[in-house]
């Protein structure tokens, strides 16, 4: 009876601290809103399950968790290491916008240049929550990576922090993830404070057609342009515009099917999961933990005030005004933010249909913040 | 980026690791000038790629104008059909070359086709699909 | 011509020896198993082709096989020498258990609790052959590699072999698929002679409808589980689990379909060529191999009796008797073994289908591997 | 797990590496102990997923039980259908819903539907499917 | 105003030079020819791209080119040098072997063994080219690996060239992959020189129907036989002929589809775009890459000849005379070169089909590449 | 291969990087002879396996001979139906079984079936499927 007596000590149960319960609840949770809320199930329900799975206790000295790998032998690395490596090397972020890539239509951004600012007015969030961040008292390589999180795109966060701070990687990604899950609840409360019903009543023209040519021109000029402007860009804009032009071309669509099906959801499962193990509680429950998830929150708020603001801003000089709800869609945040707009708008005029519209400045956040992230890396690596 | 003295500075203070918070240590990380040049090289970025889609748009516009023209010439001849057999319900024919697509996709990668439904007035489950950016038709 | 005489000498023809020759016979006989016999083709002739590959005579001074690796320089390193490091770093197990719960419905096992003991005692095997192991004079680490087979899920025994005893990993491989093929000419002897004619005519009660709430809860409650009393198990467990919530879950179809089919497969081709390859003769052929072929037969056989016979105690305490003859499908080899028992049993009442009741130990038996797969990584690793 | 000692005096016969067989390896490898308390852990760890299932068994069958009703309830009103068009052939049905199905699952990720066949008297090779662990329906 | 003006010097615009420049031209040309040409758009678009993204100027401090690895400190590794580095250590050729393997019908090939011997002649063009590199002044590494150019295979020269001239990679898969797109353009004006009218007239007897058991045993057979004969050759004809198994034993078809479909693309794509990404202007606008350029037409049109001119010389002993431009297919580029085969017939006859008889020159071709490089692969490695 | 003395000083000579060209550097590096018996290898590779092939083809013409003749027997037996119900246009007959055939692939992966459209006059764009190496119908 000593040694089963013994035995039953080392098992988790008896390791189990109030952090580690503490997280797994966290995952519980994270799996209950993904399944019965459908916030961005793709992502928070890897992520919950992940969140889980590194946060049961066990003897440090067995390998099995994220950060278990030695250095000098490949048979002390856990198998979980070796998946959030590409996380770490920041491998898996570029493969997820090359499958992003292959499934998004820039053919509403391509019809109105004008949105293309409000995609760039949104950034301020970015570098606001930089400023606060670097006032909170974070380094400059922290508060670049916190500042990422107004980004509300999340490869580009993980990309960003796995690069600059990758030891606050887990919490960054998880603010990330669960204020894009939240866009719904954050995003019309400012809208209802900026934005007079009037403005909210404007209707737009219906875009134009876009051409094959045109489509396929695009994410070759975006590249160069933008990895021109902010070369440490180059990387994640690089694949997301393969990933377009592969779709795009007409002459390769078994390689975009592949990469926006097979690698896009392997890569998506290896990620997310990966980066939920990451938040292991020792790690996680931390006081910085805290100041990211505030600064996350005041980040989109800010991303969101600069769209719509700016969107005000541009109607003083245009002829044909825009709606500046669509402002809000600059945070990206793809497809949710845009459908905020949607919703909002409906509630003044059921029949003022903004989804279309407010696609442009969407997906022209995605590229913003890239070169943000690019003029991060630039910066600091 | 921005310059090489700033770089350099940065580097040194995170290598100090003071730790600080406030002002100071948005100073001490120059957090103001990289924060201001950081948007500007993002709106400049966005501001170059919106030119260059104004740009193309001009030259494309009238292009597609004509083309859109003479389509819709062929169209309107295409759709008085020379010969109308058996009336197939609309279901079936919708089902049916959904399967024809998707064998073809599977089997005849090759070859590039696309099934696009018109718009009718029934309203069928094909017709909610829904991608990131995807576009709706405009209500007319 | 003397150099013509000198190159015929150096091809593969001259440097053949009896081993490789036998090997490639071998490798011949699996694929013929595969096609004709269609005995687990999925993994038996990718399996036979590996070892064909593998056992190709050619000069020791090409970096051509699986274990060419030279740590000074990768370029040193064989192509195949980088496949095989997924199945010796045991990364590519948990990645196929990740499909394998996409596509697995636990469903038999969430109506029938009692089941899930069949699957417990079937690890008899497991643990009895560890003690024969250690009398035949193999190691700890190598007894429990050994004793894994009778677990008769591959990717289990594959990925213990490679944490704890790699120098065997290929006859492991080997025998544990081989077996898992001979199901069917293994257990019904067994139930000849340890089941009686009345107790293998009983019928059960067809198992009740399954919620889905049930079926989402089920893998998150039995990674926490499993996982907290053999932590070791996380990796397998934890993969296999996060594989059906991704299936259950109802919102991330998407993943599970990639993960259950393209990752899946490529793991599958890449996992059983590279195990293949790795018979190379010289290491193969071994004394040792012939003592493990026999312990992996003798821990089938003890598996498939402990099932059985704990079925038979399970009667002697319960008001509604269960077919015992379901206890042989928990030794796994999901899905064969619930054939062979739902064949037998028809053989006595053509109306008394089984199937579906065997299902429950079977993939009871794959969690019931697993933790005994981590008890022996926890105690060894 | 078990005990560290053990661990350690494992550790310390695995690299002492004195090649051994029969009962002495046995029992310096503590095999016996092992055996015992792996086997137990096993017991252990389903029996609790037992219980555990067996708990959320007892709650959620109430709830299906009533659930089940209603749906039966709503099943009989919904079999007799307000207005019966033209007969369209079974098997004609199937490969068209097999069809949208297909189309949907390919082209409209995001929206979740399931095709279910009736289990009707006419044996179809759509019936056959087998993968692992499958459910199949019990005999009536 | 300082900062903004030293910014603007240190974008990618200030640091453009005019190797980048034409190199991103090259890049749009490419991708020009891959659209609206559709020369092999699978392949030159993504080269194509990554030609762009690898010719985008940035700082050298920044990791972002495929060159950019420190060999301490994995943080300083770029994404790109992580995907080039499946092209470098030569492992994503082979895995593309595998899925062109699962999707390639040898039964033309089985049906015609004397077609075989076209496939060897056609392999003329490397061991010419060899020749010629070393008159040019390359050493014997370089030379085989422009050599190789000639066997019109793109993954079997990028397999080859990684393994004996990783620096010359770039210029010899862009040379491979041109000449391929080119082969209607360089094959016709050989064919009109070295065939006469009456001899382009001739008619071949319609294969016979080829049984599943030859189609099972043809790749286990081809595996062994020339892996025997030239061991470098293992892990191209390997994994070919396991893809080709795998497709044709009729009872793994989900592992041949997945191999054939997703493992194929992400593999295609992340090949092709690193290579692209090589062809840094510092490294390829060089002398030697001038040279490689014109050896490699050098050794299109040597092979060519030399399969047309064998195919002529066969005829001699054959009582039922072979179409001889059949031999011109024997350069692989699969299946561009039978295709031209079967265009130029049809001008002297129009109901003359020989693109199923052009097809088993056309694959066996490949095999012939393949065990080409395996000769040099044992000689040089 | 060819000789390991002819490796060795290859091997020598690569080292010794001396920058040469023209016939001086062909023979350093023994060009002409690896060439040769480069050529040689990839001959008797291919000779050998177009050995085999005509080998296995001599035994199983045979076999398939008799094989085809009682398979055209069967086949004539089967093209006359024992009943003929209402005529479904063959257009819908490809439609729903390459949607049987698609669902069967998706979903009951093990079992292994065939779709083959018999040649028919009608050009339905299902016939112009094109891969790496297939076979197309000889022309009769
Ligand atoms: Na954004
Ligand atoms: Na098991
Ligand atoms: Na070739």
């Amino acid at each position: 009876m000593h040694i089963l007596e013994k035995m039953v000590m080392t098992t988790g149960f008896a390791n189990l601290t109030w952090g580690s319960a503490i997280m797994i609840v966290v995952g519980c949770v994270a799996i209950y809103l993904a399944i019965v809320k459908k916030y961005e199930p793709l992502l928070l329900l890897p992520i919950g399950f992940g969140v889980i799975v590194g946060n049961i206790p066990y003897n440090p000295s067995l390998p099995l968790g994220v950060y278990d790998t030695v250095a000098n032998g490949a048979s002390q690395n856990s198998v979980l290491s070796y998946i959030y490596w590409g996380v770490k090397a920041g491998v898996l972020p570029p493969l997820i916008f090359l499958g992003i890539g292959a499934l998004t239509d820039f053919s509403s951004l391509i019809s109105s240049p004008k949105s293309v600012l409000l995609g760039a007015a949104a950034q301020l969030g970015i570098f606001g929550t930089f400023v606060g961040a670097l006032l909170l008292g974070f380094n400059g390589l922290e508060a670049a990576s916190i500042g990422i999180i107004g980004g509300a795109d999340g490869p580009t966060s993980i990309f960003l922090s796995s690069q600059l701070a990758p030891h606050l990687l887990g919490p960054i990604a998880i603010a990330a993830y669960s204020y894009m899950a939240l866009v719904p609840v954050i995003q019309p409360p400012l809208m209802k404070l900026l934005i007079t019903e009037k403005e909210a009543r404007i209707r737009m023209k219906p875009p134009r057609v876009v051409s094959k040519t045109e489509k396929i021109l695009f994410p070759i000029i975006v590249v160069i342009v933008s990895s021109m402007i902010a070369p440490g860009s180059l990387t994640l804009v690089g694949m997301l515009m393969l990933g377009n032009l592969l779709k795009e071309s007409g002459v390769t669509d078994r390689l975009a099917r592949s990469t926006g099906n097979a690698l896009l959801d392997i890569c998506t499962v290896l990620l997310s999961f990966a980066v939920g193990a990451s938040t292991q509680a020792s790690v996680f429950l931390t006081p910085k933990a805290l100041g990211i998830f505030a600064l996350g929150l005041f980040s989109f708020m800010i991303a969101t005030a600069g769209g719509l603001l700016f969107a005000k801003f541009m109607n003083l000089f245009l002829k044909e005004k825009i709606n500046p709800l669509i402002g809000a869609a600059g945070v990206s945040a793809v497809p949710d933010s845009a459908r905020v707009v949607q919703h909002y708008a409906l509630k003044f005029d059921k029949d003022n249909h903004l989804l279309m519209h407010a696609m442009a400045p969407n997906v022209s956040g995605v590229i913003g913040s890239a070169i943000a992230a690019g003029v991060f890396i630039a910066l600091f690596q | 980026m921005i310059t090489d003295s700033l770089k350099t500075a940065a580097d040194t203070l995170n290598a100090a690791g003071q730790p600080a918070y406030g002002l100071t240590n948005l100073i001490n990380n120059h957090g103001h000038t990289i924060a201001l040049s950081g948007i500007l090289i993002v709106f400049l970025g966005l501001i170059l790629i919106a030119l260059t889609i104004s740009l193309f748009n001009f030259f494309s516009s009238q292009v597609q104008k004509r083309e859109q023209k003479e389509k819709s010439r062929q169209e309107e001849e295409a759709k008085t059909p020379a010969f109308r057999g058996d009336e197939i319900p609309t279901d079936h024919l919708i089902a049916i070359t959904a399967a024809v697509e998707l064998y073809r996709r599977l089997h005849l990668d090759p070859i590039r086709t696309k099934v696009t439904f018109d718009r009718g007035e029934i309203h069928t489950p094909w017709k909610t699909g829904y991608k990131f950016g995807q576009r709706i038709a405009p209500r007319k």
